[in-house]
């Protein structure tokens, strides 16, 4: 486990991250332009979908990726009623808030999930392609869960959008649309129309990768500097969930027969939250609920352990249940 | 010497999310067009934002300029969402050339 | 207090390709500046348009700021074009500090 | 009918690089917010700029909207930096819907 | 020429294109940002016109060049013509509308070159390099005899643009200046100055272009989508125009002894129609044509037709008239 | 020496900078998007700085890159002096501008120092990597002199910053945190670590170097051709000073004992003038002085100078003084 903490840490897409951190503690005017870091995002979309279908194509589609889909999916149904409560009771949210918090952590982080999926191959235990096309199924149910949570599934209150609207919102959610168009692209293409792209998608993947990374981090940091509205009581929360949800998450992967990279790597989709979909989601279906909390624990608390630790130790975790023998090769 | 009428210039901050919901009451008010402007960054009551484009957070002006009676039409059918959402809607006089067309 | 005078504002709507045609009539004008803000969607009566960037449908708001006088022959210069090219102008009367500057 | 109030809307033109010390007087004359537009030309007595990224040459628009007696206050207190570093200050009045908020 | 059919619908490039159309037929927020799609469209341009540089740097310039720059010229003077026949007849447009439509027709859209050239290449025919001197040569000529066509040469009227202004707009526009300083910086710096900078445009060319062609394909769908000026009789010939230009320049390449990759290079040369620099040029020559029309009949109509077919029917025709064996090795 | 010119010329690099030149000369409206141009800024500081991280990781830290680094920083200090003096009598500028731009003269131009590191490792005199530290250490120390020249250190005028806060300013500046972040980053990865993400920050490097300096031609030209503050006095000095600093550096570089690649680098630190972090801090500390006089001096004459002429005559001092061959292998 330390060793791979190491590891972590001398990792050059983590250096970036704490670059980024660093750097906007210092109040450095260091800044990635807007459209920049929406180019990356694309393109690292884009890239993990067609890696993710490339691999699909190969590997077809088994009981194994059916059963890692299963998992997803109840997990990502499941995970905000315990998210929930916990918000409830120890957080002293109200109902809405919690509802809403809880649908970011029962959602996924396509960048927590990539940097997972860099660390966990730089170990020789790279999850299978499959495990894409489990994050983009991971990334709606929580929405549900959440708003059912919150205010009853149905109820559309005066302004708010209705459920309908919404869907079709999450379900052609620009991120949504593109892993998923780029995995059937991946999948139609195969191995060999792939190589002709290959090189943009491969030789750039890391190196974005850093430079996104930086911009997280950048990001992360100045909200936690002007933030006010988050307690003790949430940070802490905001620690302990993607803790419980990524060890339940990696047991869930092993009980189903995954290998311990892919079984890690649903424990990384349970323990991340969401910053991107299910913020853009809530706005329009619970805009009552504060943005300055859900963002800033999910962007600016949960986003760094995450990547700083929580792989980490997710990683490790996997290793000992698949008894596997620590770092690999 | 040119003609001029007096108009209503009115001028929308609100969050790009809903910038469509904005333009459809514009829209719905009879009113013939708008026109986006981007902004960058700002600070109210909520704190500051920033352009932030991962977390849907941004902000976009949505001007329009209408005859007097649409605005307040429009002004009506917008002034819930102000409240609920945090919109910001300002309004004067404006001497247009070629008012035939708002 | 601080001393204030009146001048007029205009904003002009135009395409970005004809931007320079626009600036020209103001320095034929006689006005000592203007500044470019960026727009980036609209809807009018030929339907709507995007930054689209590929195909010249971009456009851009020219502001200016001038005397009354000048704002007057600027308008009168700019006319043909707001028929022609479909740009909207619209001015008012503003509160400037150092106003000998405009 | 919607109840509106006046309030003064004020433009200041800064230099990217002091916007800061703009939105601080901003914030010092107890105003609720701002908001930054962003400008990518503009032509005065200096001549032309145009963003140009590395030299810190680009400019914003600093909006504001406050009651009579606190943009007073922030006219006074920017006046200064107007003359030494060439901003430019606009003000109007404009009606406002949610007045209290200003 | 099914088989090139298949091929074409298995390449990343067109898969993308697709993708942007259904993206925003869903009514997807999906969206390239501005800056970054003009950056691809530089970074294209750079790339082809400074490999187009290179390859003519190596065979020199000889008489298949200089044929080829002639056909390619000649072709944009007259095709206009016939486009304007058949849409003020058939098409039922005015004088101004059909002269502003039949410049387009005559010009030439480099993407649609770009993605041939991907196609044939892939089909083991790549088109010669001299061809990117013989597009830059076909963008302007259709612009002079559309205005002639219009309004006849010379006749200015107050508000539109002079001649001589429109023609400095032209040449100095950023895509020609673009590709003709790409392409002499190719034959300045020759292969041994290229292979130094060779990883950056030729690494990132397909990537780039997929995601470009993912924008294209967003972009016509939605005018098509916010359209109403174009009638089923504009419809039909936007698809007419390219099949018929597409041959007539295919033979044109052939008979000039071109070989089957570059005639069919110059085929699709005649039957792209521009939707950027002729735009932007009639925007200031004939401001009284509608945008309208012609942007929705080149852009949303016979830019997807030329890339998802047109483009195989012409390859399939260059290798008949050449008496080639279909697909290539 | 002729042969460096030579070479300089036909370096795909410099040829888009001459490109660049040429299309704002013509009036083209050719342009890179302002996001893409600052996306190409930190993408260079993040490689350059990684690059000579993971150098100096190897080497180690030794007597040789300590002196490379005083001898630098010294030169910071220095240099304005000699540039305030030929300012006010020959150039007839008052204090404050002289003051001004001797900061610029004094401190360095990343974009200057990588396309001579460029052009060096072409003629196989590649400087060491350390000689990005000395870059970065070179910075700020002018701007140190530069304002005590011109307006004595302290004495605050109302409405100018504290000089506190213009220190902050500088070292918190994007570039100096970009940089010396990734360098520290290459240090702590070495080379193992850098071995992942080298494919993005080697493959892209000379081609986005490329489209940067085209950028970078286009500004120079087009403020040249707005500009009507510099008089042709201010004109010669712009020359003048690069190439008796580029002389002093080189010397001084050789003096301390370094290799004639390092010392050729640090002759071009010295030649070069800043138009990116000093503009900026001058804005903040000298807003009376006049930025049409020293960006049009550093950027649009000093600039291009140096890269079309000053690195060639620089390099072939270095390889003088150290009793080198001409043109290396
Ligand atoms: N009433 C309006 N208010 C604000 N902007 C408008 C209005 N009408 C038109 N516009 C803008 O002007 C452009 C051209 O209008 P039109 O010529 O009517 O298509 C539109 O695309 C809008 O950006
Ligand atoms: N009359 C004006 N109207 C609008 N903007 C102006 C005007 N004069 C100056 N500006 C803007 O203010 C900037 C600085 O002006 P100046 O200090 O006169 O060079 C210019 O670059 C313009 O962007
Ligand atoms: N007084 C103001 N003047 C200009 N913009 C404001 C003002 N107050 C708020 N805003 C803008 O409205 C946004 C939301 O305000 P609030 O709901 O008060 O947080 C802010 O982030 C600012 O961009
Ligand atoms: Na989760
Ligand atoms: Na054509
Ligand atoms: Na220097």
């Amino acid at each position: 486990m330390f060793d791979t903490a190491i590891q972590t840490f001398t990792s050059p897409v983590v250096l970036f991250f704490v670059l980024g951190l660093a750097a906007a503690f210092a109040r450095s005017d260091l800044a990635i332009p807007e459209a920049i870091a929406k180019a990356m995002s694309l393109y690292l979309m884009a890239a993990i979908g067609i890696k993710g279908g490339v691999a699909v194509s190969k590997s077809g589609i088994d009981a194994t990726v059916l059963s890692a889909l299963g998992a997803g999916i109840a997990a990502g149904f499941l995970l905000p009623f315990f998210a929930y409560a916990v918000l409830k009771t120890f957080g002293r949210l109200d109902r809405i808030n919690s509802g809403a918090v809880a649908a970011h952590y029962g959602s996924i982080s396509v960048v927590t999930f990539v940097t997972a999926v860099e660390i966990l191959t730089g170990q020789a235990r790279e999850p299978g392609g499959y495990m894409v096309a489990v994050m983009a199924a991971m990334e709606a149910p929580a929405i549900l869960s959440g708003l059912l949570l919150a205010r009853g599934l149905g109820s559309k209150e005066g302004g708010a959008q209705s459920t309908g609207e919404m869907f079709h919102e999450v379900f052609t959610n620009s991120s949504i649309v593109l892993l998923l168009g780029a995995f059937a692209i991946g999948m139609v293409a195969g191995e060999s129309g792939f190589a002709e792209v290959s090189p943009f998608f491969e030789v750039g993947f890391k190196g974005v990768l850093c430079l996104f990374l930086l911009d997280m981090g950048l990001i992360a940091a100045r909200r936690m500097m002007d933030n006010r509205a988050v307690t003790w009581r949430l940070t802490a929360i905001a620690i302990f969930l993607p803790v419980v949800n990524g060890l339940v998450g990696t047991a869930l992967g092993v009980g189903v027969g995954l290998d311990a990279g892919s079984s890690a790597a649903l424990g990384v989709l349970c323990a991340s939250a969401s910053y991107i979909a299910v913020p853009a989601a809530m706005r329009l279906a619970l805009p009552e609920a504060d943005p300055g909390i859900y963002l800033t624990m999910s962007l600016s608390i949960t986003f760094p352990f995450n990547v700083l630790v929580n792989i980490g130790i997710i990683s490790a975790f996997a290793v000992y249940l698949t008894g596997g023998t620590g770092v690999g090769p | 010497m040119i003609e001029t009428v007096i108009r209503k210039r009115i001028e929308i901050l609100a969050d790009k999310a809903l910038q469509k919901r904005v333009t459809d009451a514009i829209d719905a008010a009879g009113i013939t067009g708008w026109t986006i402007v981007p902004v960058t960054e700002g600070k109210g009551r909520d704190g500051k934002w920033r352009e932030e484009r991962v977390m849907g957070t941004d902000k976009v002006f949505v001007l329009t300029i209408a005859a007097e009676d649409k605005a307040q039409t429009l002004a009506e059918a917008i002034a819930p969402m102000l409240t609920k959402f945090g919109f910001i809607l300002t309004m004067w006089d404006v001497e247009v050339i070629r008012g035939e067309r708002f």
